[in-house]
């Protein structure tokens, strides 16, 4: 089997997908997308520790993961709905009353 | 020793006396007379701490009084509190200007008249716990405290460009005190590293400097701290500005008191402190000093605005003053600490007189003055003889500190001396010509100009009284800080003096 | 005695005070008694003090003043006969030139200020005759310059006359620099202030020493006395009131300085170099000052030039280590020219304000007394045989003739030269304002002069014409005033001079004056009118453009600075400069809070950069 | 270079492509396609790793749930398939790209610095029943915990998703 | 388990607060007025005091920290808790926010906070720190028909979420390198095994997580988007809240951190605190609205807590546990009062709408100069004894060029806060001025809080001892 780095090699890779993914998208949507993709690679991270050190934490903690990330996932799209019910659009760079004052 | 702390009692009277207008704060009568009649209590009682024995308290020196406590022991931070006699001469100074203060403002402050008279009184808390503080956190708690009534007084009370002028003293007063605080936490640090025991007790720090290296930084940092605050050229920009816009009770604090406490903190905490930097900081005050005093004679002598001439006149005074501390001997800094007295009276006298012309002719421009001896002739008098006090006539207080300096730094350094010796020619020139375009002239037909009323002849009056009694008789003043400031001359014999 | 020196001191200050605190209550005539009164008090006093100590010298502390350490100024007088007959003369011309003023300044509003200021200029001229400390007298020195500005300016509403008093005290500040220099060291050399100890420890003093300390005492009493080059100031001083040039600019202040190198005279001796200078700078002045005399149309000025003239002598006998002769032409000059002033100020306000002696002519007839006494006053001042001014002016000539080296030879030509021009420009004005004219060129004096005011000079009169009587070279109580201060440091009772040698001089300065006494009656006498100022004229009128030179030099110079500073320098240099550091941190402020300008984008990207920037740190800080 | 070892690899491959794909995919229907394939691939990690329980969580919760949910709301919203990304599209990578291959390079140097290269892992499996006992009573305030959370969630998603009055009025109208 | 109850009741009380708080809310249609305030209040109470006096130890199954540093931050928490509450009640009512879900979100999110703050185990952090997001997300747009609060709670959820998925990834990792979720053993465990590097790689990722809760440059870029669109009174619990948990957590780390590691990890907390020291400071130089000006400046005041916090192994942790406390009364106490000055229709925010404020409401405009006196650190209040605290670690751990950043950007961030001074008391109201809109006299619940936060600072401000030596003593009960 392989050795832990590997698998940590992979999940960071996941991991730096999703962020460029959060980070390049205009699209909040991708960018939730982005963010779970990113969970993932957590996940897949603890799995793989927890296997090297022969303990069910990590495991354990994915179980969580998912949770969260479910409640996450609701409140922000709850968000994403309303933002889009008044702007109708979900380009981020389209809400800037804030800040854009001066 | 007293079982009353008389000191806390002394910092802490306007502050009880300040809050207590919170109940009046609206109506004008009563605030003035709450205010005139906490000024004139701590008046009495810092004159009668004038009775005190010369007692040796702890932490050595020449301590009238003593007050200790544990405060914030883990950082060795305590509520230290001792008198000498200079800082009795400056808590003494400190009340009479308050009590004028409070005089001269009776009628001009109409607007706000609680929080006005709470603020000056805040201000003479911040200024004696600064006088007093004989631990260097606590100094620094006053240093800070003292400079936030200043900024609304400007502010609120002052005059055209009064906002930009408070920000200026702020922004000035505050960041060099920020660096201030750096240094005395490197010297904290420094010195806790060297003797294990981490304290701001400023007799602790006094018994073991630290190394030269740190020193040296640690002296940057108190004089640029200090120097604006004084101020030294060129760091004076803040100062012309925030005396001619402040009010004139203002302008008379900040020449009287506030400009006071950064030559005191040379006095007690730079040098003392480090001796091994001093040599180097003494010359460089000098010079500073020097070149401060032509400087601020010859800028003055070109302004057009009556406070703003006075303004100058005062930095030039305050050049003799660190000129007596650079040149740190006992004839010089027993003159330097008369002249910070001096300076409080006579450069005060002249604000509020510059006060009177403006709100009498509306205006501080000299060129609209003048000849107004035939209509004014009192105050017109009054004028003058500030005016020549300032200038240094002999008979008249600002002499007898100007000798000393000077005479001091022959001892030392002729060459300076020689130079401050011109420099007071110096300063005769913009004397004269305020004296010239204010009262000489033609007389301008100007309608319902009236003299001096009784309060106003009461406080010019006062002030005239002490500047002769100080010029013809200086002795008693002289004994008061004698002891101190043979002390720290004494253990100022340390320092490695630039002296030729 | 000492409550003597005590009285003599305290009553003009009493008096001043007086006035100056109640003066508005006690009425015209109450400050006019209470200001006389005081300064006959003190005359009294000065003259007691006389009497009492015949010759004795008397050291006495009224009042310890300053003390630091080692440092003490003391209020302590030095009581020997030059300051017993210098305090005599001051109380005496004061007080006459008290009671002159009592009826000259009948009509002015400003009586009581007038007062005040002329009672403390006594004062403090009495200050600076008794100090043996040199910080109290220079209390007195300081305080005659105040006074002398405040009285120079008294008319303030005309600013010509306001500014010439500033100028007056500008200059005699200037002196003053030197003065406390001299103190200072003084104080660091012999750890002591008194006049006493200094003239004691004077011996031992090295060389540069002494010529350190000599040249800072000539340039203090320069500016006093008005000596060159710091001497323009005393011909404007004659803006203020006429009894105030009489006191202030001809008899007392303008001499203090001359005094000043009398009283420390050892130190001076201790140097040859700066006797040397002091005979120069006197000769000097003697011969610009009276050169500048021949060529003045207010009569004032003329006046003026003429002291400076004199004074200068006093400085060349001083120079010539003939303090006694100095001393005596300091108090015949007192009595003739103060007597001159005032009489000028009788017909001055006669003719009110005029001041041009060729707007005058043919007074004699108008206003005969002023006249006379006027003409008596010319008579002394040219040094008319026999007349006080020629005995004292003699000895100064024979002094300085006398002295080894050529130079000291050609100062006695000068001094000669300066006492021929002295009854041109004399009696130049005098024929001119009150000679005889034709007829029609005659004014009218357009009010009568009070006779109380004429009454008052006789003493004067007299005095100047007898003074010669104190120090007759020859004859009965030859040389008493010489004795008289044989307890003077350094005063020598006779020139070593053979007395064929004497009588020579004396004739010979007794033949040029007369001959330049015809002289002037040949030029002047019903002269209407001059050609008008060029040329060498203009030249002398101008007093050889000392005054412009150093107004070009050093006044418009120390104005283009000052602006410089303020407007360049301060205002726009060091504040600008803290100013720009503002904006340009105001600018950061804008770029940097434009990031977190509201684009969510940009919000992620800089977590993204933020991951980068923390991970990479670690990294090098793991492998490093 | 075992079986499992191969089949991980492979899979890691595929979950990468399938990662890669649903994130540059500018269609939202597409992206969430392929998300699924990539998360169905780590479920099967997951497995091969060692952890059923979690397999079969991730793709019920993940490529069940959560992604229907995105289906549906893309749906709802009816927005344009591709969310708002112009021509700058392949630019916008370029900042992003550029910092995650940097971030890269210094994770797998930190990675690498362990002492545990190279030396694999061997085979284990937890049992769901283990896992959840496990959970149950090590983490049983943990549990307690996220039941909050998600009730917080729900009410606060509840809350945004109801009009407010304000609006409700407006429609009233 | 009977015995652990006592240490769980804090935790117990609000989360089930919470729920009732919903259900009523849900259910209980004709409930009296003002009931779920009272009921969340004296839950919020309730806990803090059961916090107080609960038993003291050590850890509670490895997940909470039991001792005198877990139960610091619940008190902590809880008082800014139930300040929060006061300064909503009115706020809330009169613009009728969220109604129920509004104080059960605070009650959860409150939780979250606790949760974060005493965990001592990553997985109770991680589910800490999610609550209060969540719960935040929500209550920053509480008032959804503003579009600019619903901006800011989107804004929150996006970095938020992408920030706790970072941290996640950081625990991960963390895991990884020690096989262990509780948080100490597992460091030091990570370090023995050698997978040092790996731990160092969590550490980092986890602090950029805790650098955006707190706002540390470059992540303080959203602090002023949010806290200018959420309602001022949440603002305050957001900002004082929120990163009390985090900069918890990260000093206990500081506390926790083996030798070696923490060598390593040092560096980037100083990058982190000279860069928002200077970059949070000068931005605010030329703000013109209130809360954004503010929000910069609480990000600055973290930065100098993270000055403190390189200074850790110098007394600076014990002066950042006290100048964390009187941060968040600060903070909280100027956002509240921004909210008690506020009109009906949209907070205070420009500062042109501040001027001559101090005329018409001299208290108000006298305690918004002393809580900016506070945050400039300046005497008589607790401000300026953190202040000097937290430089003096700096100084004292021989940090000086840190400290001399710290002292010249703290000299630029005295104009703003005096700028802000002179509005409300050197200028004349403008004719737009909403002076007529704010409410005449402060609710009374909201005065209170002001009052009790006033009074709080300038007690800390002259008598600082007791807070000093209980934080130096929760470090001690740490290690």
């Amino acid at each position: 089997m392989v050795p832990l780095e590997h698998v940590l090699v992979l999940a960071s890779l996941l991991f730096l997908v999703g962020a460029a993914c959060v980070v390049a998208r205009r699209n909040l949507l991708m960018i939730i997308i982005g963010v779970e993709v990113m969970l993932n690679a957590a996940g897949l991270a603890l799995v793989g520790g927890s296997l090297y050190w022969r303990n069910l934490d990590g495991q354990a903690l994915v179980v969580f993961i998912l949770a969260v990330a479910a409640a996450e996932v609701s409140v922000g799209l709850a968000l994403v709905v309303l933002a889009h019910r008044r702007r109708r659009s979900l380009n981020p760079d389209d809400f800037k009353m804030l800040g854009g004052s001066r | 020793m007293f079982p009353m702390p008389l000191l806390s009692l002394l910092i802490l009277l306007p502050l009880a006396g300040g809050a207590s207008l919170a109940f009046c704060a609206r109506r004008m009568a009563a605030c003035r007379v709450v205010a005139l009649a906490v000024s004139l209590l701590e008046l009495i009682l810092a004159v009668s701490l004038l009775m005190l024995p010369q007692t040796q308290a702890a932490g050595g020196g020449h301590w009238l009084l003593w007050e200790d406590h544990a405060w914030l022991p883990a950082l060795g931070m305590r509520y230290t509190l001792g008198l000498d006699g200079v800082s009795l001469l400056l808590v003494l100074l400190t009340a009479l200007l308050q009590v004028i203060c409070v005089l001269i403002s009776w009628e001009r402050i109409t607007e706000r008249p609680g929080l006005y008279y709470f603020l000056l009184l805040l201000m003479q808390t911040g200024v004696n716990g600064l006088f007093l503080a004989q631990d260097l956190f606590l100094f620094y708690l006053f240093w800070e405290l003292q400079i936030v009534p200043m900024f609304f007084l400007v502010g609120i009370w002052g005059h055209e460009r009064r906002v930009q002028a408070s920000l200026k003293l702020v922004l000035f007063t505050f960041g060099s005190s920020l660096l201030l605080l750096v240094g005395i936490l490197g010297l904290y640090a420094a010195h806790g590293a060297q003797s294990g025991q981490y304290t701001f007790s400023l007799a602790s720090m006094l018994a073991a400097p630290p190394s030269a290296p740190v020193q040296f930084w640690v002296m940057a940092a108190f004089l640029v701290g200090f120097a604006v605050k004084v101020p030294l050229v060129p760091l004076h920009t803040w100062l012309p500005e925030a005396h001619t816009q402040a009010p004139t009770a203002g302008s008379v604090l900040l020449a009287g008191v506030l400009l006071k406490t950064g030559a005191y903190a040379v006095f007690r905490v730079a040098l003392p402190l480090l001796p091994l930097a001093a040599g180097g900081a003494t010359t460089l005050i000098m010079v500073l000093a020097l070149v401060g005093i032509f400087y601020a004679a010859w800028v003055a002598r070109a302004q057009e605005d009556l406070k703003r001439l006075v303004a100058y006149s005062s930095i030039a005074h305050l050049g003799v003053v660190m000129l007596g501390l650079g040149i740190w001997n006992l004839l010089s800094v027993s003159g330097a600490v008369l002249q910070m007295l001096n300076h409080g009276l006579s450069t005060s006298a002249l604000f509020i007189l510059a006060g009177m012309l403006q709100d009498r002719l509306g205006t501080r421009r000299l060129v609209e003055m003048g000849g107004l001896w035939k209509q004014m002739p009192v105050l017109s008098a009054f004028f003058l003889f500030f005016a020549m006090a300032s200038l240094g006539l002999p008979g008249l207080n600002n002499f007898v500190g100007e000798l000393l300096v000077l005479v001091g730094a022959y001892q030392a350094h002729s060459l300076a001396a020689a130079a401050g010796f011109i420099g007071l020619a110096w300063g005769v020139m913009y004397v004269l010509r305020m004296v010239q375009a204010t009262l000489f002239g033609p007389d301008r037909e100007r309608e319902g100009l009236r003299d001096v009323s009784a309060r106003e002849a009461l406080v010019l009056g006062g002030l005239a009284i002490l500047v002769l009694f100080i010029g013809l008789h200086p002795g008693p003043v002289l004994d008061l800080i004698e002891g101190p400031v043979a002390a720290a001359v004494g253990d100022g014999a340390r320092l490695a003096l630039a002296t030729p | 005695m000492k409550g003597l020196v005590l009285i003599m001191l305290l009553a003009p200050l009493a008096g001043a005070a007086l006035n100056a605190l109640a003066g508005s209550r006690l009425g015209r005539n109450g400050v006019r008694a209470s200001a006389c009164a005081a300064v006959l008090i003190a005359l009294a006093a000065a003259a007691g003090a006389l009497i009492l100590s015949h010759g004795r010298i008397q050291d006495f502390t009224l009042w310890s003043w300053i003390k630091v350490g080692s440092f003490q100024a003391a209020m302590d007088v030095h009581y020997d006969s030059l300051a017993g007959l210098m305090a005599m003369m001051v109380t005496f011309v004061g007080s006459v030139i008290h009671l002159y003023s009592a009826s000259f300044m009948r009509e002015d509003q400003g009586l009581v200020r007038y007062y005040v200021y002329l009672n403390l200029f006594t004062f403090f001229m009495l200050v600076v005759t008794l100090a043996d400390n040199l910080a109290f007298l220079y209390l007195g020195w300081e305080g005659m310059g105040f006074c002398s500005y405040a009285l120079i300016g008294f008319w303030y509403g005309d600013n010509e006359k306001a500014s010439a008093g500033r100028k007056a005290f500008l200059y005699t500040r200037i002196g003053d620099i030197a003065f406390g220099v001299v103190l200072a060291l003084c104080f660091v050399w012999f750890d002591d202030l008194t006049i006493t100890g200094i003239n004691a420890q004077a011996a031992g003093l090295s060389h540069g020493a002494a010529l350190a300390l000599g040249l800072l005492l000539f340039w203090a009493a320069a500016g006093k006395s008005a000596q060159l080059p710091l001497s323009v100031w005393l011909p404007d001083a004659m803006a203020g009131p006429s009894p105030v040039s009489a006191l202030i600019h001809a008899a007392t202040m303008v001499t203090a300085g001359v005094y000043l190198l009398m009283r420390l005279f050892p130190v001076l001796q201790a140097s040859p170099e700066v006797m040397w200078l002091l005979a120069a700078v006197g000769a000097l002045t003697a011969l610009w000052a009276a050169l500048a005399a021949l060529a003045q149309r207010d009569i004032k000025r003329v006046l003026a030039y003429s002291t400076l003239s004199q004074v200068g002598y006093m400085f060349l006998a001083v120079g010539a280590s003939d303090i006694v002769a100095g001393m005596f032409h300091l108090l015949s000059h007192a009595f003739f020219k103060s007597l001159l002033f005032l009489a000028a100020g009788c017909v001055i306000q006669a003719l009110d304000e005029e001041h041009d002696i060729f707007r005058m002519g043919g007074l004699q007839r108008k206003m005969p007394q002023v006249g006379m006494l006027f003409f008596i006053g010319a008579l002394c001042l040219s040094a008319f045989p026999l007349l006080g001014g020629f005995f004292s002016k003699d000895r100064i000539l024979l002094a300085a003739f006398l002295e080894p080296g050529l130079s000291y030879k050609l100062f006695w030509a000068a001094g000669f030269l300066a006492a021929l021009l002295t009854p041109l420009y004399t009696f130049r004005a005098y024929f001119v304002a009150f000679g005889p004219r034709k007829a029609g060129s005659e004014v009218k004096p357009s009010r009568g002069t009070p006779r109380f005011m004429t009454a008052v000079l006789w003493p004067l009169a007299l005095l100047a014409l007898m003074d010669g009587l104190l120090n007759l070279p020859m004859g009965p109580g030859k040389h008493w005033l010489a004795r008289f201060f044989s307890n003077v440091p350094g005063a020598r009772i006779e020139l070593p001079a053979s007395g064929g040698m004497e009588l020579a001089m004396a004739l010979v300065s007794a033949v040029g004056v007369l001959a330049a006494l015809g002289l002037a009656v040949w030029l002047y006498r019903g002269r209407a009118a001059e050609s008008a100022e060029k040329g060498w004229r203009q030249a002398l009128a101008q007093a050889l453009y000392l005054d412009r030179l150093q107004l070009s030099l050093l006044v418009r110079p120390y104005r283009a600075v000052s602006n410089f500073l303020w407007r360049e320098v301060d205002d726009g240099g060091l504040d600008l400069g803290f100013t720009t550091l503002a904006q340009g941190l105001g600018i950061v402020s804008r770029g940097w809070a434009a990031w977190s300008g509201g684009r969510l984008t940009v919000y992620l990207f800089s977590v993204l950069l933020a991951l980068a920037a923390v991970v990479v740190l670690l990294t090098f800080a793991w492998f490093a | 270079m075992t079986f499992a070892s191969l089949i991980f690899y492979l899979l890691g491959l595929v979950v990468l492509i399938a990662t890669l794909l649903a994130v540059t995919a500018r269609n939202l229907m597409h992206a969430v396609v392929h998300l699924v394939i990539s998360f169905v691939g780590t479920a099967m990690l997951f497995y091969l790793l060692g952890a059923s329980l979690l397999a079969a969580l991730e793709v019920i919760v993940y490529a069940g749930a959560i992604m229907v949910l995105f289906v549906f709301i893309v749906m709802t919203l009816a927005m344009p398939v591709s969310g708002g990304e112009g021509w700058r599209y392949p630019l916008q990578w370029l900042p992003a790209g550029v910092l995650c291959l940097v971030l890269l390079v210094a994770f797998t140097a930190l990675l690498a610095a362990g002492p545990s290269v190279a030396q694999p892992m061997s085979l284990a499996s937890a049992s769901p029943l283990d896992l959840g006992v496990y959970v149950f009573q090590r983490y049983w305030l943990a549990v307690e915990v996220v039941s909050f959370l998600l009730f917080a969630a729900l009410a606060g998603a509840l809350y945004l998703g109801r009009k407010s009055r304000t609006e409700r009025q407006g429609e009233g109208r | 388990m009977q015995a652990d109850w006592p240490i769980l009741t804090p935790y117990a009380i609000l989360a089930l607060a919470g729920g009732l708080v919903f259900c009523l809310g849900g259910f209980w249609r004709d409930r009296p007025a003002g009931f779920l305030w009272w009921l969340a209040l004296a839950a919020a109470v309730a806990s803090g005091l059961a916090a107080l006096n609960g038993p003291a130890r050590g850890e509670y199954l490895g997940l909470l920290d039991a001792g005198l540093y877990g139960r610091l931050f619940v008190c902590l928490i809880a008082l800014l808790t139930v300040l929060t509450l006061l300064l909503l009640r009115t706020y809330a009512s009169a613009r009728d926010l969220g109604g129920e879900v509004l104080y059960g979100l605070v009650l959860l999110a409150a939780l979250g906070m606790m949760l974060a703050a005493a965990a001592v185990n990553w997985l109770v952090f991680f589910l800490g720190l999610q609550m209060l997001s969540v719960c935040l997300y929500v209550l920053i747009s509480v008032r959804r028909e503003a579009d600019s609060s619903l901006e800011a709670g989107l804004k929150y959820f996006c970095l938020g979420a992408t920030a706790g998925a970072v941290v996640v990834f950081g625990i991960a990792m963390l895991y990884a390198a020690g096989g262990e979720l509780a948080i100490g053993p597992g460091l030091a465990k990570a370090m023995h095994s050698g997978h040092g590097g790996l731990a160092l790689l969590g550490l980092g990722l986890v602090l950029v997580g805790l650098a955006f809760k707190i706002s540390l440059a470059p992540l303080h870029v959203w602090t002023p988007d949010v806290f200018q669109g959420a309602p001022a009174p949440i603002s305050g619990f957001l900002a004082a809240g929120s990163k009390t948990a985090a900069a918890a957590l990260l000093i206990r780390l500081c506390a926790v951190l083996p030798a070696d590691l923490w060598s390593h990890w040092m560096p980037a907390l100083w990058m982190l605190a000279a860069l928002t020291m200077v970059v949070a400071n000068v931005s605010a130089l030329r703000e013109d609205r209130a809360k954004r000006l503010l929000a910069f400046s609480s990000a600055a005041q973290m930065g100098y807590l993270v000055m403190a916090l390189v200074g850790a192994r110098h007394g600076g942790l014990g002066a950042a546990l006290f100048f964390l406390a009187v941060y968040a009364l600060m903070d909280l106490g100027v956002f509240g009062l921004l909210g008690v000055l506020s009109p009906l229709r949209t907070d205070l925010d420009r500062l042109r709408d501040m001027r001559g404020l101090a005329r018409a409401f001299p208290w108000r405009a006298g305690l918004m100069v002393l809580f900016l006196l506070s945050l400039a650190g300046l005497p008589p209040t607790g401000g300026f004894v953190g202040k000097i605290m937290l430089f003096t670690a700096a100084i004292s751990s021989g940090h000086a060029v840190l400290a001399v950043l710290g002292a010249v950007s703290a000299a630029a961030a005295f104009y703003y806060y005096f700028k802000l001074a002179a509005t409300l008391y050197m200028e004349a109201p403008g004719e737009d001025s909403p002076l007529t809109a704010i409410p005449a006299r402060p609710s009374p619940a909201g005065g209170l809080a002001l009052g009790v936060i006033a009074a709080a600072l300038l007690e800390l401000g002259l008598f600082p001892n007791w807070l000093h030596s209980l934080a130096t003593a929760a470090l001690g009960s740490l290690s």
